[in-house]
C-alpha cells in the first residue's frame, strides 16, 4: 500500500476525522474547532496537490475494499475526479473561513461544522469513486450529511425546506439504486473505464439499457436540478449562507452533474449512448432547464431565490455539454463544472454578506449598496459578468467551447440559440442588480445595519472569501491556457474519453 | 470448553437459578454470565467456521432416538448477534432498573429468556422446538408484564394467548409429521420428506403457528402493544430477538427441511404477506405518536422484508445466486437486530429523561441528549437501508435477486418501504433541529447510552463495512444451500 | 362380538369427549365453563387409559383435572357474575367457523394419509430395544429422563418461568376462613397418605407407570389441601427453603448433565452402570421442584418478605381474614 | 359360573350409579341431590369392586381396589357434609 | 372397520378445532384459556391415538413422553395466565 494507493483514503480521512472530533467538542471550545477545521482543509489541499502531480504523471492511484460478492468499494483518481476534488477542496477551505465568520455566536456550531466536514467527505468520496456501487454509496451519504445543514437554523421554514430536500433526494436515490442494481445484475460490476464500459460488453439488451439510463438520469437529475426534479433547490435556500454557497455551488448540485458526466462518459461511453439515441433526450431536458431556470430567475425578487434559479439553469450547461457528442463540447461542459462553481460561490458569499451586514434580502432593497459595501459588490459584479459570459471572466470560456462543440457536431442549430437566449436572460436578471447597486442612491436606511468596525466595511473573515473567489474566477478566465488550468485539465479528460 | 453449544444454553439457565437464589447480587451474576456466554458463542462460531456445521447428540443417543443440538452458519451467526444484543442490553438494564424490587423480578426471567433464545437457535428436533418456543413465549410475556400498568398487562395477556395458540398450531403440525414419518429430528426428516399431501398440510400448520409467533402481517396486531408497553431493555430483546427467532424456524423449515415440498405459489403467498407487512407496518409507524410504538411498527415492517426474501430464495436456481440471496437475508436479519435494539434502548433513555416518549414534543429532549439522537439517527439509517449500514448491501442484493429471478413486483414494495422508513425516521430526527439553546454535555446518561451506541455502531459501521467475511462464512458452512 | 362392544364403548367415549369439549367452549358463564372443563379433564384421563397410556391417565387426572381445576376455581372465586358477552360480528364468526372446518378437514385428510404412509410402529421398536440400557424398565420414564432428557430439563425451566411470573406479578392471595373440624381431622390422615403415595409413585416410576411429574403434582395437591384447611400452620414458610426447593430440580438436572459431559463427552450421557440411580436422583429433585412450583401457583403470588429477601414470612396474619 | 355371578353384581352396581345420576337430575333441591349422589354412588362402587374382585386373580390388586373404595367413601361423605354445611350457612360465605 | 387409531385421531382433530374456534371467538381471557386447554388436549389426543398399537403390543412410549411434557407446559401456562388475569383485575379495581 504505497503512498499513492493510500492517497484517496488519506484525502477522505483528512476531513472525516476532524469532523468526528468536532462532533464531540463542547459548544464553547471555538478556538479548537476553528483550528481543527482549518487544519483539515489545509492537509486535504496538500494531499490533493500530491494527487494532481501523480495523475499528471500517469501514476495509477487505486484502493479497493471488498464488501460482498461482486461489491467493492473502489477509490481511484483519474483526470475527471481530480478536477472535481480540487474544485471542492479549494472552495471548502474558502467556505470554512467564511462560515467561521458568518456563524459568530450562533448556537449548535459543533453540530454544524461536524456535518459540514462530513458533507465534504461525501463529496470528495463521490468524486474519487471508481465504480457505480461506490458512487451510489457516497451519493446517499451526501444526502444524509446535507440534511442537517439545510435544517440547521431550526426555524419551521428550515425544517420544512429540509424535509422537501430529503423527499426529493431520497426518492432520486432509490431510483438511482434500482437502476444501478439492474445494471449490476445484467452487466456485472460496473467499473468507470475510459471511453465507457458497456460499449465493450457484448449482447446487452438495448431496451433494458435505455430504461436503466432513464432511471440513472432521473436519480442523478434530482441533485443536478434538471427541470421536473428541481423543486427542492429554491426551498433549500432557507439554509444559512455558507451552506447554500457550498452546497448549491459545489457539493450537491455538482454531484448530480458529475454523476451524469460519469454515467455518460465512463459507464455507457459517448458513442455507445449516442448509438442508443439516449443523448437527444438528455440534451432536450438540459436545454429546457436552462431556459426555464433563467425565465424563473427573472421574476424572483428575493436575491437568494434568484441565484437559486440561476444555479438551476447554469448546472444544465454541464448536462448540455455531455449531451453533445464532441470533444470540444465535452471540454466546455466539464470546464463549466469548475467555472460555474467558482462564480456561483462568489455570488452566494456576496448575498450572504448583504444579508448578514445590512439585512438586505431583496433585490429591491439593494439601491446604492456599492457605496456602502464596495469590496463585496465588486466581487459580485465580476461574478455576474462571468455568469453572463463576458470575456475576461471564466464563464465566457465554457460557453465559447460549448458553442464551438455544437457547431463542430452539427447540432449547432438548436444549441447556439439556447446559449444566446440564456446569456441574454442572464444579463436581463443580473444587470439591473448591478445598475441598482452602483448607480442608484441609497434612499432609505438599511434594514439592520451593523456598525462599521475598523477600516473595512465588515469583518475580514466575511469580506475576503468573495474577493478571493472572484479573483480566482478572473485568473482562470485570463490564464486559461496555463499548464495546470482547468481548461487544460478538461481537454486532457476529453482526449482520454474519445 | 469442548462443546460450546451445551455451555451456551446451560450458562444462562444456571445464571437464572443463581440470581433467583441469591437476589442481592443478581445484576453482577447477570452481567458476568452474559459475557461468558457471549465468549462461548464466539468459540462456537469459530468452530463452525473451521469445522463446518457442528452436531452434539445429547446423551450419546443417535439423532433418531435422542435429541441433537446442531449449529450451522445461519444459527451460529444469529446466536452471536443474539448474544451481543443480549449482553449490551444487560449492561443497559443494569443501569435502567433503579428500584430494587423490579431489579429482583427482572433478572431470573431475563436470563431465562436468553436460555430460550439460545436453546431454540441450536435445537435440531421438532418437539424440542415446541418446548423452546413455549419457554420463549412465557418468559417474554412475563418480562412484558414487568411494567405494572394496565396497558402492559392487557398487551401481555393478549400476547400470551396468541403465543399459546401459535405454539399449539405448531404442535399440531409436529403431530402430523410424527404420524406420517415417525421422525422428530430435522436432519433425518429432511432426508425422508417427499412432496406429498401430508408434508404440505403439516408445513401449512407449522408455518401458520410460526407466522402467529413472528407477527407476520395478518397476525401482527398483538406486537405493537406488547413491544411498546414493555420496559425498554425488554422491548429491545423482544423486537430484535424474540420475533426474529421464530422467523428463524420458518427459514429452517422452508429452506432447509421442506424445500422439496415448497410450491412457488406458497412461497409467493408468504412473500405477499411480507410485502403487505412492509407497507402496512411502515405506514402505521409513520402515524405512530409514541417513539416505542413507532419502533414496534417498524419491526413489523422490517420482518416483512425478511419474508420477501423467501420467494426470492426458493425462486432462484441452486448455486451462487441462491447463496448470495440467502446470505443477504442473514445480513438483513443481523443488521435489523442491532439497529432495532439500539433504537429501543435510546427510546428508553428518552423516556427516562423526559418522562414520556411522545414524538410530537420530543424537541427539548433530543437537543438535551445529543448522543441519544445520534444513536436514533444511526439506527434509523440502518432501518432505512442507507449506505453505511449492512442493510444497504442486503437491500442491494434483495433487488439484485428479484431481478435475477424475474420477480419484478418486489422492487416497488422495497422502494416504497424504504421511502416510508425514511419518512418516519426523519420525522423523529426533524425534532432535533428545533429552535432553542444548544446541547450541554454530549454524553450524559453514560451507562445507558454506551451500550446503545455500540449496538448502533455494530449495525452501521461493523456490518456495513466489515461484512465481506460473512458471505463466504455462510455460503460454505450452511447445511442446505445448493445441496 | 367383543369387537362390536369395544367399538360401541369407544364411540360413546368419543361422543362424550366431543360434547364436553363443545360445552366447555360454548358457555360464556365462567363457573359452568370450569366445571365442564374439570369433567372434560377426568374423561380425558379415561381416554388415555383406554389408549393404553397409564402414565398419562395418572398425570391428566392429577394435573389436568386436579391442579388445573383447583387453579381455575381459585381464580373465578371472586368473579362478579355479570358476564359481558360481546358477540362477534356475524361475518367474523362465519369466517372463523369456515376456517376451523377447513383446517379440520385438512388435518383429517393429513392424518388419514399419514396413517397410510407410516408402518405403524414409528420410533417404538427403536426405543423399546434401547430401554434395557436406559437404567429403567418403564419405557415412558426411559424416554422422559434418558433418551429425551433435554426436553424434560427445558420443561422444568418452563415450569420455573411460569412460577417466577406468578411470583413477580401479585402478592399471595389472602388466606381462607379456617375450615370446620371435620375437614381438619380428615386432613390429619389424608395428607400423610398423599405424601406416602407420591413417594410410592416416584419410586414405582422406574418400572411401572408413575414418575416425577405425577408424584410432584400429588405432593402439590397435598400442600394445597393443607393450605385450604389450616391457613395458620402454613404461614411460617421459610423463604430460603422455598427458593431452594424451586431451583433444586433444574440445578440437580443440569449438574448431573454437566458431570456426565465431563465423564463421557456428551451432555446428559449417563454412563450405563449407574444411570438408574442418576435418574432416581433427578426424579426426586424434580418432584420437589414441581410440587413447590404448583403449590406456589395455587397460592397466587409471592409471600410478603419475598421482595425484601427476608428469610421467612412475617409471622403476622394469625387466623384468616375475610377476603 | 363365577363370571355370570360377577356380571350380575357389576350390572347391579351400574344400576345403582344410574339411579344416582337420575336422582341428581330429577330431585328438586340441593340436599336431596347430595343424598342421592353420596348413597347411590357408594353402593354402586362397592358392588362393582366386589364383582371385579371376583374376576381378578391378583390379590394385591383386590386390596388396592378396596382401599380405593374406602377412600371414595370417606371423600364423598366429607365433601357432601361440607357442601351441606356451606349451603346451610347462607351460601354466600367463603368455603 | 376403521382402526381405533384413526377413530381417536379424528376425535382429537374434532376437539382441536372446537378449541381453536373458541379461542378465536371468545374475548374474555378465561373462556379463551379454557378453549386453549381444550385445543391442547385435542393435539395430545392425536399424538396418543397415533401411539396406540392395538391391544397386544405396548404403545409407542415417545408420544407419551411428549404429551406428558405438553400437559405440564399447559398447566404452567395456565397458572401464568391466571396470575396475569388476577393482576389485571386488581389494576381495574383501583
Amino acid at each position: 500500500m504505497n503512498l499513492f494507493n493510500s492517497l484517496p483514503l488519506l484525502i477522505l480521512l483528512s476531513s472525516l476525522l476532524p469532523g468526528l472530533a468536532i462532533f464531540l467538542l463542547k459548544e464553547e471550545s471555538h478556538g479548537l474547532r476553528t483550528l481543527l477545521n482549518l487544519l483539515g482543509a489545509v492537509t486535504k489541499l496538500l494531499f490533493v496537490a500530491i494527487m494532481i502531480w501523480g495523475v499528471f504523471h500517469e501514476r495509477d492511484i487505486e484502493m479497493r475494499w471488498a464488501l460482498g460478492p461482486g461489491l467493492e468499494l473502489v477509490l481511484q483518481a483519474d483526470a475527471l475526479s481530480v478536477l472535481f476534488v480540487t474544485l471542492s477542496t479549494i472552495l471548502w477551505l474558502v467556505t470554512t473561513i467564511y462560515a467561521i465568520g458568518y456563524l459568530e455566536n450562533t448556537p449548535h456550531r459543533s453540530r454544524f461544522f461536524g456535518f459540514f466536514s462530513l458533507c465534504v467527505t461525501a463529496t470528495v468520496g463521490l468524486a474519487l469513486s471508481g465504480n457505480l456501487f461506490t458512487f451510489v454509496i457516497f451519493y446517499e451519504l451526501l444526502t444524509l450529511a446535507t440534511y442537517p445543514l439545510v435544517a440547521h437554523k431550526g426555524s419551521p421554514m428550515a425544517v420544512r425546506g429540509a424535509r422537501i430536500y430529503l423527499a426529493y433526494t431520497l426518492g432520486g436515490g432509490i431510483l438511482l439504486l434500482i437502476g444501478a442494481v439492474w445494471l449490476h445484475t445484467i452487466a456485472g460490476p460496473i467499473e468507470f473505464t475510459q471511453g465507457g464500459l458497456l460499449s465493450q460488453l457484448p449482447h446487452l439488451d438495448p431496451n433494458a439499457l435505455r430504461w436503466i439510463f432513464l432511471l440513472l438520469i432521473i436519480g442523478l437529475g434530482v441533485k443536478a436540478a434538471l427541470f421536473p426534479l428541481h423543486g427542492w433547490l429554491p426551498q433549500a435556500m432557507v439554509a444559512p449562507a455558507p451552506v447554500s454557497a457550498l452546497l448549491h455551488a459545489v457539493a450537491v448540485v455538482k454531484a448530480g452533474a458529475f454523476g451524469i458526466v460519469r454515467v455518460v462518459y465512463d459507464v455507457y461511453g459517448v458513442e455507445f449512448s449516442a448509438s442508443l439515441n439516449l443523448l437527444p433526450f438528455l440534451g432536450a431536458m438540459a436545454a429546457f432547464t436552462i431556459i426555464y431556470g433563467s425565465v424563473k430567475a427573472l421574476s424572483q425578487d428575493h436575491l437568494k431565490r434568484r441565484l437559486a434559479y440561476s444555479t438551476i439553469s447554469q448546472v444544465s450547461y454541464i448536462a448540455l455539454g455531455t449531451a453533445i457528442v464532441g470533444p470540444l463540447a465535452t471540454i466546455g461542459g466539464v470546464v463549466h463544472l469548475v467555472h460555474q462553481g467558482v462564480m456561483k460561490i462568489t455570488l452566494f458569499f456576496a448575498a450572504g454578506n448583504y444579508a448578514e451586514n445590512l439585512g438586505v434580502h431583496r433585490v429591491s432593497e439593494m439601491d446604492g449598496i456599492g457605496k456602502r459595501m464596495p469590496a463585496t459588490t465588486l466581487a459580485f459584479s465580476i461574478a455576474v459578468l462571468g455568469m453572463i459570459g463576458i470575456p475576461p471572466v471564466a464563464g465566457f470560456i465554457s460557453k465559447w467551447y460549448l458553442g464551438l462543440g455544437a457547431l463542430q457536431t452539427g447540432d449547432g442549430i438548436w444549441v447556439i440559440p439556447v446559449l444566446l437566449i440564456s446569456s441574454l436572460l442572464n444579463a436581463a436578471y443580473f444587470l439591473p442588480i448591478l445598475y441598482r447597486a452602483w448607480f442608484k442612491r441609497a434612499v432609505t436606511a438599511w434594514p439592520e445595519e451593523k456598525p462599521k468596525t475598523g477600516r473595512w466595511e465588515m469583518p475580514g473573515a466575511l469580506m475576503w472569501p468573495p474577493v478571493i473567489t472572484a479573483s480566482l474566477a478572473l485568473i482562470i478566465g485570463l490564464f486559461a491556457a496555463a499548464p495546470y488550468s482547468p481548461l487544460e485539465w478538461a481537454s486532457l479528460i476529453a482526449e482520454r474519453e474519445y | 470448553m469442548n462443546n460450546p453449544m451445551v455451555w451456551v444454553i446451560m450458562l444462562p439457565l444456571l445464571a437464572s437459578l443463581i440470581t433467583l437464589a441469591w437476589p442481592r447480587r443478581a445484576h453482577w451474576i447477570g452481567l458476568l454470565f452474559s459475557v461468558i456466554t457471549l465468549a462461548f458463542s464466539m468459540v462456537l462460531v469459530y468452530q463452525v467456521f473451521n469445522g463446518g456445521p457442528q452436531t452434539h447428540e445429547l446423551g450419546n443417543w443417535n439423532a433418531g432416538l435422542g435429541i441433537a443440538l446442531r449449529a450451522d452458519a445461519l444459527s451460529a451467526s444469529l446466536l452471536v448477534m443474539a448474544m451481543l444484543v443480549f449482553t449490551a442490553t444487560t449492561f443497559y438494564a443494569d443501569a435502567y432498573f433503579s428500584d430494587v424490587n423490579k431489579r429482583m423480578r427482572f433478572w431470573p426471567l431475563w436470563l431465562m429468556l436468553s436460555t430460550a433464545i439460545n436453546a431454540l437457535l441450536l435445537s435440531g428436533d421438532l418437539f424440542n422446538l415446541y418446548v423452546t418456543l413455549e419457554l420463549l413465549g412465557l418468559s417474554a410475556v412475563a418480562l412484558t408484564a414487568l411494567s405494572d400498568n394496565r396497558a402492559a398487562l392487557q398487551a401481555s395477556i393478549r400476547y400470551l394467548s396468541i403465543g399459546l395458540l401459535g405454539s399449539l398450531v405448531f404442535l399440531a403440525g409436529v403431530a402430523l409429521i410424527y404420524t406420517g414419518y415417525g421422525i422428530l429430528d430435522l436432519e433425518l426428516l429432511a432426508q425422508r420428506i417427499q412432496a406429498e399431501p401430508l408434508a404440505q398440510v403439516a408445513l401449512t400448520l407449522m408455518s401458520a403457528g410460526l407466522i402467529i409467533k413472528s407477527a407476520l402481517f395478518p397476525m401482527h396486531f398483538w406486537l405493537p402493544a406488547a413491544h411498546a408497553s414493555a420496559p425498554a431493555p425488554v422491548s429491545a430483546a423482544l423486537s430484535a430477538l424474540v420475533v426474529k427467532v421464530s422467523l428463524y424456524i420458518i427459514l429452517r423449515l422452508w429452506i432447509d427441511v421442506f424445500d422439496v415440498v415448497i410450491t412457488p405459489a406458497s412461497a409467493l403467498l408468504i412473500g405477499i404477506l411480507g410485502a403487505a407487512a412492509v407497507i402496512w407496518g411502515s405506514w402505521q409507524a409513520l402515524r405512530a405518536e409514541r417513539l416505542k410504538l413507532l419502533a414496534a411498527y417498524s419491526t413489523v415492517a422490517q420482518l416483512g422484508y425478511l419474508f420477501i426474501f423467501i420467494p426470492l430464495i426458493t425462486g432462484l436456481p441452486e448455486g451462487q445466486l441462491r447463496e448470495t440471496a440467502f446470505t443477504a437475508l442473514v445480513l438483513l436479519a443481523l443488521t435489523h437486530g442491532f439497529a432495532k435494539s439500539a433504537l429501543f434502548l435510546s427510546a428508553g433513555v428518552v423516556q427516562h429523561r423526559a418522562g414520556h416518549d411522545r414524538i410530537a414534543d420530543l424537541a427539548g429532549t433530543s437537543r438535551a441528549l445529543p448522543l441519544t439522537t445520534f444513536i436514533i439517527a444511526l439506527s434509523g439509517v440502518a432501518l432505512i437501508g442507507l449506505p453505511p449500514s449492512g442493510s444497504f448491501i442486503a437491500k442491494w442484493q434483495l433487488l439484485a435477486a428479484s431481478i435475477h429471478s424475474a420477480q419484478w413486483w418486489w422492487i416497488p414494495v422495497v422502494a416504497t418501504g424504504s421511502i416510508l422508513a425514511a419518512a418516519y425516521t426523519f420525522r423523529v430526527l426533524g425534532h432535533a433541529f428545533g429552535p432553542g439553546d444548544s446541547a450541554g454535555k454530549v454524553l450524559n446518561w453514560g451507562r445507558e447510552e454506551i451500550p446503545a451506541l455500540t449496538l448502533a455502531l455494530f449495525a452501521t459501521v461493523v456490518l456495513g463495512l466489515g461484512s465481506a467475511g460473512l458471505w463466504d462464512f455462510i455460503s460454505n458452512n450452511s447445511q442446505f444451500i445448493g445441496g | 362380538m367383543t369387537e362390536w362392544l369395544w367399538l360401541f364403548l369407544d364411540l360413546t367415549l368419543i361422543l362424550l369427549l366431543l360434547t364436553l369439549a363443545w360445552l366447555t367452549c360454548a358457555t360464556h358463564n365462567n363457573q359452568k365453563g370450569v366445571t365442564y372443563f374439570i369433567a372434560f379433564g377426568l374423561l380425558l384421563a379415561l381416554a388415555w387409559a383406554r389408549l393404553k397410556a397409564p402414565d398419562l391417565a395418572l398425570a391428566e387426572a392429577v394435573i389436568g383435572a386436579g391442579i388445573s381445576g383447583a387453579l381455575l376455581l381459585a381464580a373465578i372465586k371472586h368473579d362478579d357474575d355479570a358476564q359481558s358477552v360481546n358477540k362477534l360480528p356475524s361475518i367474523k364468526l362465519w369466517m372463523v367457523n369456515l376456517l376451523t372446518v377447513a383446517l379440520a378437514t385438512l388435518m383429517g385428510w393429513g392424518v388419514w394419509h399419514g396413517l397410510e404412509l407410516s408402518d405403524g410402529n414409528r420410533l417404538a421398536d427403536q426405543v423399546l430395544a434401547q430401554v434395557p440400557e436406559s437404567g429403567v424398565t418403564n419405557p415412558v420414564t426411559a424416554v422422559l429422563l434418558n433418551f429425551r432428557a433435554y426436553d424434560t430439563l427445558l420443561e422444568l425451566a418452563v415450569v420455573l418461568t411460569a412460577v417466577l411470573a406468578v411470583l413477580t406479578l401479585n402478592p399471595m392471595r389472602k388466606t381462607y376462613v379456617p375450615a370446620e373440624p371435620i375437614l381438619q381431622t380428615m386432613l390429619s390422615w389424608l395428607v400423610p397418605l398423599l405424601v406416602v403415595t407420591s413417594g410410592y409413585l416416584l419410586w414405582v416410576g422406574a418400572h411401572a407407570p408413575g414418575g416425577a411429574f405425577q408424584a410432584g403434582a400429588l405432593l402439590a395437591s397435598a400442600l394445597i389441601l393443607l393450605q385450604l384447611a389450616q391457613p395458620t400452620a402454613y404461614q411460617a414458610i421459610n423463604l430460603n427453603w422455598m427458593r431452594f426447593l424451586l431451583i433444586v430440580g433444574i440445578a440437580v438436572f443440569v449438574s448431573v448433565g454437566l458431570l456426565m459431559m465431563f465423564l463421557n463427552t456428551a451432555f446428559l450421557g449417563y454412563s450405563s452402570s449407574w444411570s438408574g440411580i442418576l435418574i432416581l436422583v433427578i426424579e426426586t429433585a424434580a418432584t420437589f421442584s414441581i410440587a413447590s412450583a404448583l403449590a406456589i401457583a395455587y397460592m397466587g403470588g409471592r409471600p410478603d418478605g419475598w421482595e425484601t429477601f427476608e428469610t421467612s414470612t412475617s409471622s403476622g396474619h394469625q387466623g384468616g381474614k375475610h377476603s | 359360573m363365577i363370571d355370570i355371578l360377577a356380571l350380575t353384581i357389576i350390572l347391579g352396581g351400574v344400576f345403582f350409579y344410574m339411579t344416582g345420576s337420575i336422582g341428581l337430575i330429577r330431585l328438586p333441591d340441593l340436599f336431596s341431590r347430595l343424598h342421592a349422589l353420596s348413597k347411590a354412588d357408594n353402593t354402586g362402587l362397592a358392588l362393582i369392586t366386589l364383582g371385579i374382585a371376583m374376576l381378578e386373580p391378583d390379590k394385591i390388586l383386590i386390596f388396592k381396589l378396596i382401599l380405593v373404595w374406602l377412600l371414595m367413601l370417606a371423600a364423598s361423605a366429607i365433601s357432601s357434609h361440607l357442601i351441606a354445611k356451606h349451603a346451610l350457612s347462607g351460601g354466600k360465605q367463603d368455603d | 372397520m376403521i382402526s381405533e387409531q384413526l377413530l381417536f385421531a379424528l376425535c382429537g382433530i374434532g376437539i382441536f378445532s372446537i378449541g381453536l374456534r373458541a379461542t378465536l371467538i371468545h374475548q374474555q381471557l378465561l373462556s379463551r384459556l379454557l378453549a386453549l386447554n381444550v385445543c391442547g388436549a385435542g393435539v395430545f389426543l392425536i399424538f396418543i391415538a397415533i401411539a396406540y398399537r392395538g391391544e397386544t403390543q405396548i404403545a409407542d412410549p415417545v408420544p407419551h413422553a411428549l404429551v406428558l411434557t405438553g400437559i405440564v407446559v399447559a398447566v404452567s401456562a395456565m397458572a401464568m395466565a391466571l396470575a396475569l388475569r388476577h393482576k389485571l383485575k386488581d389494576l381495574n379495581d383501583e
